[in-house]
């Protein structure tokens, strides 16, 4: 073979100065042209890909989270947990039966029209059909109509003292207004109008289901005059448009944020928090001091966890600090809590968790595991594989189990099939489940009406399915109690029914951080994000 | 028979080959070529003769400079070109010379043309990288060159690919590539050896045709003894690695000097038919009636044309006499041949073998028939299943027809002794033979299933003379001995007059004559087969005999 | 080398000793290949003898810290020492690799050997392996192991079922040639009946592909294990690969690079040296190959 | 031409509809309920089963088949279970930034793999071939992921020449079109590099020993054409096939590089829409890429008519 140097060299020359050419041209013109150009526009990373624009018929959060950008709402809940006026004022009749809302003026929905009480009416009912709380009120609910184009009147048969905080309620399904053709949709279909009159438009034509979505500042928008505080107040809109991308790789949206490709991130790992707070550009604070609540939950239809010796000894072999130890790692971020309402709540207390916040007591969980006569039945644990804030529970807590004595069959599946599998009642050999965990934000279970697990109504209940009437007799003296401290002794009472009889068991709180730009300024305190009263500065 | 006698004792020394060895890269082993002396004057063709693996095209490709660098090594020497020693040049000189004063056609004029390039464009190529013509008189040139070669319809030819043009049309184009530039030596290597006769015959004239008109001096690389006869001024004979005899072509077929060169002319079948062996009876063993062979049937959307490979072909064989199917590549033949193995499904006729008709049986019907008819191919490298002894793939057949293994390995002994091999073959695997020892295994197992006809597809043709007549011979004892019926297909007429008692030739998937083989050798009827021994080389020459072939 | 992985550097640094010529030929390439391939499978293999803790055994407080004399390579999100994980790990992704190419190969040897020889069948066999290769395999692959859990078996099983329509066609092709062969029309024709035939003289020549093939399949098995792994569908993280340890550990890449780093060192190694062993085991097996070379 | 061309594709549709059978009865035996998924965590069994029934899930099998694939005949991909838009929709707006960034991989490729192929070919058993080796070796042997993170580290974090992730529109400029694009191509062509190195090596090699590459050489043909005229067209057609098959990897590997920088494609849509259970979705993009391949390798099989004048159908 003959070997023909120049033509060589002139190749490997050619090769080599195109590749860099082509790489100088690239950083040339991409750094010609920076992501972050818009000082207009906030981009942000929420927690994951908004899928579902249906407000009402998801708990999503990232749905809610949308909902309160487009939608507005009735009243709404302030940072002291107490309802204020927000779409409208209230008033309440004597006997506590007749609740008459009047919307103020200059409300409009997004395609021009006016709100009307039709809207709000048919909005509510909706809403009625799908949210536990409004379920309760719809129960004990004699009529809800608009008696004009401003008045909305909703009579009751017996009173219902927490009627105002429920149709408040932040979370997970609040009663967002919609015009009454987009209302009028059955509550098991997804509606396909979004149309609202909240402070944001919602640009259809950029929607990329899970991978971004644009909303523009509603011009016609008339904020309350109020300081805005948590889901209440003035919403005043100081940016052209929000866009919220999603970035499945954690890691690649703290690098976009350290380099300014984008403003915010709702929760940035723990772990990768160091890197963030190495960058001069970027602040890193808690926006929401309840937090999360992380959670267990046994299948009260199957063995072993059918009998609540058994589900005492998993209780008592587990830690708190050990599951938000591995979970969050840091603890500036975590607090051990042993209250089913959440710490900080004006219903929390931690009757009962004494095991579960100093550390578990393995050998007191072996023992009561003998004294029930475990027979060795696997649990069968549900562990989530691809949601970051779920995958250290599970682990943690099989570890435990073990140690105490149980034999754990931890059974890895993604999030959405174990969503499925727990609304399976099957027994775990068939299909079914012992055990898995979820997290909520505080606010979700910081009271009887809205607490998902307190429902001890057997099949009817919550995945796990309690058979109880003694928490239902609970909770029905909660409803009926009418004053905050009545409602505080039945709350302390339920809290250590709970844990007696294990019923869920809170393993903790955790606030996560979230990171923005310090371009980005005025980032109200609240569970929820929300882009109200934020401003990008250059 | 005419000789070429010219003298060029006066002429100029073209090439001069003193002592070129050459060994395998890196190896301590035998050289590959040992202290080769040649000369080749101007005008002069020069024969290298000899058998496979004695070093002919390695001293070809040396004097080219295209030996495989990692291969092959030069490590003596001089290849002296025109008083320039063409070992000291350097890659770029080396290449200039190429086409320019020495050229080089191949064997395979398919695989040595690039079968994506347009023909005129490869040998404008020729002058892209040597001249710096204008592209209209480069073309010119082509043309030129092209009209020299009587190519037909040159224009059309200059626009088309190899694949579109017949076998010595493509070896025309070797020739004006090679040609094209004038140069002093033409290097042909085996240049015919993949043609037609008939074919081979005109390629032969054109080189003779062109050398005489530009002079040139050829350095002719064959193994067949009539092309020598034909073409030669003078003749090398080589034999493993060393050029053991040299001399003018006329002497060297009169008076070879080396027991060598004479068991090598000697090997050189007769184109005077054998006798034929006498009926004995009159049973025919195999009977062919109307044979007809239709490839590629139509289908959907598809312009295949159909292609007719036989038809009309009828005849039969009697025990113990052999019938030759000759023609040339394309004619049906081979067709005839695996139709009646049922190797292929014939489209119409009938096979009779021991008086049924295995034409239409489906191929559980026909395995008891099976044993009736064997086969021998072509190719001894690929007849034998690498992954067996020889005793596996001897007793295979055996075991199937319900003889005892150790009955079958007994007989296969026997066998391999009645084929010349030792008996302890049985335990040993096909690469540790020969070509023609595993001709005879070949043959070993087809005749143990005791056939009644045995089918020769081609069988010597892969082997060198002297393997062949030895094969030959070997066919003929046996069927001496068992009186087997032998189907013999072949392209050589040589080979057919040697063996067959019938002769049946082939053209165009018909058959254009039948005859016994005296008839069809020395009187032949129909044209064609006039032409076909027309076209055979050096058929006035008597060449196990030394001398002229004495007209019968 | 423009692409070329920083960290791996030590990689390039071994081929490129490797890669002195002359050398290759028969080489100290593969030699080197097969001697660090033994060492990881026997060093995986052993693992539980050697490993200083249990690859599952977690630690709060030991979360995320560098090497120690403890921990020799450090600890993971969980506080699980990584050194066991990826000694442990190694097992059940040579296991991956090595189950999936014993499978695949097996199944495909015998549709292809079905498929080469049964004309009828060829076309429908053919038509489904034409389809099966039209999906992007680890699509497919997520799919299945979305169907059945994420197990061992199940991964393996993922891995196996895109790989099969390429064996099939393999052994097809080799079976078509191999049945033009000369010794195999002799078979014929000394009426061995076409079971026999196909076994006895047509399947032996699909061997040597296969083990090619074989070795190509459990590098790509290994390989794909991981990326599963990464798109979250892979072997739970109770059972160690190399694959879930780097997926567990990519989002530490930029505050622990080690937990991608080790594994991925101990998965590239292990591919490279059975790379380099199919490429060696191929150019010997190859005729083709040997003749142009010889 | 034209004849084998229309045999070609109707050929084609046996394997499209095993391929929709396959995913359809795939599917429908997974495990997972998009209503579940849909309802969200505080929903009711009585309210699944209404939302079950309004998406169609309780038909049976073959029905919700027949109507599937009756709905596919009319050009309607169906409607995502999920997000509740038009799969066709969904498609169109993820469908070009997969395309662009493949095509580019494509294009580089080709032009860094088939040089190096040649080299390695050509001097062979020299040091440049091992290196092509090595790196070809090495390209099948790293994962996607990996490299993909470091170019990250190296460009984008360290030298900060490049941005970290995201994607651009050609439309949103040229510039910022590639200079995102880069990194992801690089990352996916580092795999296919090393394949079409490989084979551009392995038939250049087997062609280079070819006759007529021979009679090139004993017509004095300099080596550059010896190599690019004569060996490489005719070593073209197993290279056009690899990068045929090899489009299969690219597929799996965009499906990862989406994920590393954040590009919104096809492959995240298809990965997403698989854990979500989001049948229409996962079987149209199924049916999408399938179709893609096929169609791809029989644009492949129709070129090798124009490299190769002896392949005529």
């Amino acid at each position: 073979m003959f070997i023909d140097k120049t033509f060589h060299r002139r190749w490997h020359n050619a090769r080599t100065s195109v590749f860099a050419a082509a790489l100088a041209a690239a950083t040339a013109l991409g750094a010609a042209a920076p992501a972050h150009a818009d000082p207009d526009t906030i981009t942000a990373v929420m927690h994951s890909g908004l899928r579902v624009l249906d407000p009402i018929i998801t708990t999503a959060h990232i749905t809610r989270n949308h909902g309160y950008m487009i939608y507005d709402v009735l009243i709404a809940e302030d940072e002291n947990f107490e309802p204020q006026p927000q779409m409208a004022d209230w008033e309440v009749s004597d006997d506590n039966l007749v609740y008459t809302f009047t919307l103020r003026d200059g409300l409009k929905f997004h395609d021009g029209a006016p709100v009307t009480a039709e809207d709000a009416v048919a909005s509510l009912k909706r809403w009625g059909e799908r949210d536990s709380g409004g379920q309760l009120i719809f129960d004990v609910t004699e009529s809800l109509e608009a008696t004009d184009e401003k008045t909305i009147t909703w009579k009751l048969k017996e009173p219902f003292p927490p009627f105002l905080e429920t149709v408040a309620k932040q979370s997970a399904v609040p009663p967002f207004i919609m015009p009454k053709r987009v209302a009028e949709t059955p509550s098991s279909e997804p509606i396909k109008e979004y149309i609202g009159s909240g402070p944001f438009v919602f640009v259809e034509e950029e929607y990329q289901p899970g991978v971004s979505v644009t909303y523009e500042k509603f011009a016609d928008y008339v904020p309350r005059e109020e300081e805005a505080s948590w889901m209440a107040g003035g919403k005043v809109v100081n940016v052209e448009r929000v866009k919220w991308v999603t970035m499945p790789d954690a890691q690649t949206a703290i690098n976009a944020l350290v380099a300014g490709e984008i403003d915010y991130i709702e929760q940035p790992q723990f772990d990768l928090l160091p890197i963030l707070q190495g960058s001069p550009d970027v602040t890193v604070e808690v926006r929401d001091t309840l937090g999360y609540q992380t959670m267990g939950r046994m299948n009260f239809k199957h063995p072993p966890f059918d009998n609540v010796k058994i589900r005492q000894a998993a209780l008592m072999a587990m830690s708190q600090e050990d599951v938000l130890g591995t979970l969050v790692g840091n603890p500036e971020y975590y607090s051990v809590c042993g209250a089913i309402f959440g710490c900080g709540t004006p219903l929390g207390d931690e009757t009962g968790a004494e095991t579960l916040t100093s550390g578990g007591d393995i050998e007191g969980a072996k023992a009561l595991l003998e004294e029930a006569g475990y027979d060795g039945t696997p649990v069968v644990l549900m562990q989530p594989t691809d949601v970051t804030t779920l995958t250290a529970q599970p682990v943690v807590t099989a570890q435990a189990l073990r140690e105490a004595g149980f034999k754990v069959d931890m059974q890895p599946m993604d999030w959405q099939t174990l969503v499925t599998r727990r609304a399976s009642m099957s027994p775990p050999a068939e299909g079914g489940w012992n055990l898995f965990f979820t997290n909520w934000m505080v606010p979700e279970i910081s009271s009887p009406i809205v607490n998902p697990m307190l429902n001890g109504r057997g099949d009817e209940a919550w995945f796990g399915w309690p058979d109880d009437p003694k928490l239902e007799e609970l909770r029905a003296e909660f409803i009926a109690a009418d004053s905050v401290e009545a409602q505080k002794e039945v709350a302390k009472r339920l809290q250590a029914y709970t844990l007696e009889n294990v019923i869920y068991v809170p393993l903790g709180q955790y606030v996560p951080p979230q990171a923005r730009r310090n371009t980005i300024t005025g980032m109200l305190p609240s569970p929820v994000p929300v882009f109200w009263n934020v401003d990008k500065t250059e | 028979m005419r000789f070429k006698n010219r003298r060029f004792d006066d002429a100029d020394r073209v090439l001069n080959i003193r002592d070129l060895s050459v060994s395998l890269s890196g190896g301590h082993q035998r050289p590959i070529l040992d202290k080769v002396n040649v000369t080749i004057h101007q005008g002069e063709t020069v024969c290298l003769v000899g058998e496979s693996g004695s070093g002919k095209s390695v001293t070809s490709l040396a004097v080219m400079g295209l030996l495989t660098k990692d291969a092959l090594t030069v490590t003596g020497g001089v290849i002296d070109l025109e008083g320039q020693n063409l070992l000291e040049l350097d890659h770029k000189a080396m290449r200039q010379m190429r086409a320019r004063r020495i050229s080089m056609i191949f064997q395979e004029p398919m695989t040595a043309l690039n079968p994506v390039m347009q023909v005129g464009a490869q040998i404008e190529e020729v002058l892209d990288s040597h001249t710096k013509l204008p592209p209209r008189e480069k073309k010119k040139r082509v043309v030129d060159i092209m009209n020299q070669v009587h190519l037909p319809d040159v224009e059309r030819i200059y626009n088309s690919y190899p694949h579109q043009l017949s076998g010595g049309q493509r070896q025309r184009i070797m020739i004006a590539m090679a040609l094209i530039l004038e140069p002093k030596l033409l290097i042909a290597d085996e240049p015919t050896t993949a043609l037609d006769v008939t074919t081979q015959n005109q390629v032969l004239a054109l080189i003779t045709e062109l050398q005489e008109k530009h002079g040139t001096a050829v350095l002719f690389i064959t193994h067949d003894m009539g092309v020598v006869a034909e073409i030669a001024d003078t003749v090398y004979v080589m034999k493993d690695g060393q050029i053991i005899e040299h001399a003018p072509v006329e002497t060297l077929l009169r008076h070879p000097t080396e027991e060598y060169t004479r068991r090598l002319l000697q090997a050189v079948p007769s184109l005077i038919p054998r006798p034929a062996r006498e009926r004995n009876g009159a049973v025919e063993v195999l009977d062919v009636e109307g044979l007809r062979k239709v490839y590629g049937i139509r289908r959907l959307f598809s312009r295949a044309k159909p292609t007719l490979a036989a038809q009309d072909v009828s005849f039969s064989i009697i025990r113990g006499r052999t019938l030759g199917i000759v023609g040339e590549s394309g004619s049906g033949k081979s067709t005839v041949a695996r139709c009646i193995m049922r190797l292929i499904d014939p489209t119409e006729g009938e096979i009779r073998v021991a008086s049924t008709d295995i034409a239409r049986l489906s191929r559980r019907e026909l395995r008891p028939h099976r044993r009736h008819i064997q086969i021998v191919f072509q190719d001894p490298f690929r007849s034998l299943n690498p992954r067996w002894t020889i005793g596996q793939s001897l007793i295979e057949g055996q075991l199937n027809y319900g003889t005892s293994r150790s009955e079958a390995i007994k007989r296969s002994g026997e066998l391999l002794e009645l084929v010349g091999l030792p008996a302890d073959a049985l335990k040993r695997y096909p690469h540790q033979f020969s070509g023609g020892q595993r001709q005879r295994i070949a043959i070993a197992r087809a005749i143990a299933m005791r056939p009644d006809v045995l089918v020769a597809d081609e069988a010597v043709s892969a082997l060198d003379v002297s393997v062949q007549a030895q094969v030959l011979q070997l066919l003929d004892e046996l069927q001496e001995k068992l009186g087997i019926a032998i189907l013999f297909i072949t392209h050589d007429l040589r080979v057919a007059a040697q063996i067959c008692d019938e002769v049946v030739v082939m053209q165009h998937g018909r058959i254009v004559e039948h005859d016994t083989a005296a008839n069809v050798l020395m009187h032949p009827q129909h044209d064609y087969t006039r032409a076909l021994i027309e076209a055979a080389p050096g058929r006035h020459w008597d060449f196990a005999n030394f001398k002229e072939l004495e007209p019968a | 080398m423009a692409a070329a992985p920083q960290p791996t550097s030590s990689l390039q640094f071994i081929l490129g000793a490797v890669a002195v010529p002359r050398h290759w030929q028969l080489g100290i390439g593969p030699i080197i290949a097969a001697i660090v391939l033994a060492i990881i499978v026997v060093a995986t293999l052993f693992a539980p003898l050697y490993v200083p803790h249990d690859p599952l055994s977690m630690d709060a407080v030991q979360r995320l810290k560098g090497p120690s004399s403890e921990y020799w390579l450090g600890t993971d999100a969980y506080g699980r020492d990584l050194f066991s994980r990826v000694m442990i790990g190694g097992q059940v992704s040579l296991f991956i690799g090595v189950g999936a190419a014993i499978v695949s190969v097996f199944i495909g040897l015998l549709i292809g050997l079905v498929s080469g020889f049964f004309r009828i069948a060829d076309a429908i066999i053919m038509r489904i392996m034409d389809s099966l290769m039209a999906i992007p395999s680890i699509l497919l692959a997520i799919a299945l192991v979305a169907l059945n859990g994420p197990s061992l078996w199940s991964v393996i099983f993922a891995i196996t079922i895109p790989e099969i329509p390429r064996v099939v066609r393999l052994v097809r092709a080799v079976v078509l040639s191999a049945r033009e062969e000369p010794y195999v029309e002799a078979a014929i024709a000394v009426g061995s009946s076409m079971p026999k035939i196909l076994w006895k003289h047509l399947m032996p020549n699909t061997l040597a592909p296969l083990i090619v093939q074989g070795t190509y399949i459990c590098a790509s098995a290994i390989l794909t294990e991981a990326i599963l792994s990464f798109l979250g569908a892979g072997v739970s993280t109770e059972i160690p690969t190399w694959g879930n340890i780097m997926a567990e550990g990519r989002i530490y890449f930029q505050i622990k690079p080690s937990l991608i780093f080790w594994p991925g060192l101990m998965l590239s190694l292990c591919i490279l040296s059975i790379n380099l062993l199919g490429d060696t085991a191929r150019d010997l097996l190859d005729p083709r190959l040997k003749k142009r070379e010889g | 031409m034209l004849g084998y061309i229309i045999r070609r594709i109707l050929a084609v549709i046996p394997v499209m509809a095993i391929v929709a059978v396959f995913v359809f009865l795939l599917l429908r035996l997974t495990p997972g309920d998009p209503a579940a998924i849909l309802a969200g965590d505080m929903a009711t069994p009585e309210q699944l089963a209404r939302i079950r029934e309004s998406l169609g899930l309780t038909d049976p099998i073959h029905i919700q088949f027949i109507n599937w694939v009756g709905r596919l005949l009319q050009g309607d991909l169906g409607t995502s279970l999920i997000s509740n838009t038009p799969v066709m929709s969904m498609i169109g707006s993820r469908i070009w930034p997969t395309l662009q960034v493949g095509t580019l991989t494509i294009i580089i490729s080709v032009l860094i793999a088939v040089p190096m192929g040649v080299i390695a070919a050509w001097r062979h058993r020299s040091w440049i071939d091992y290196a092509v080796m090595s790196f070809s070796v090495l390209g099948f042997s790293v994962p996607v992921f990996v490299i993909g993170y470091i170019l990250i580290k190296i460009f984008s974090i360290e030298l900060r020449w490049l941005p970290v992730q995201g994607y651009a529109s050609p439309s949103d400029g040229i510039g910022a079109f590639f200079s995102r694009a880069l990194l992801p191509c690089l990352t996916l062509a580092t795999i296919y590099v090393a394949l079409i190195a490989r084979m551009t090596r392995a038939s250049l090699l087997e062609v280079l020993g070819e006759d007529y590459v021979r009679t090139a050489r004993a017509k004095g043909v300099k080596e550059k054409y010896v190599l690019f005229r004569h060996a490489l067209r005719n070593a073209a057609v197993p290279i056009m096939t690899i990068i045929g098959t090899g489009f299969a990897l690219l597929i799996s590997g965009v499906v990862v590089t989406e994920s590393v920088f954040n590009i919104p494609g096809i492959g995240r849509l298809t990965v997403d829409a698989i854990l979500a259970r989001d049948y229409p979705v996962i079987q149209a993009m199924i049916l999408l890429t399938s179709a893609i391949y096929v169609f791809v390798n029989l644009l492949i099989d129709i070129s090798y008519t124009f490299i190769d004048p002896r392949i005529r159908y």
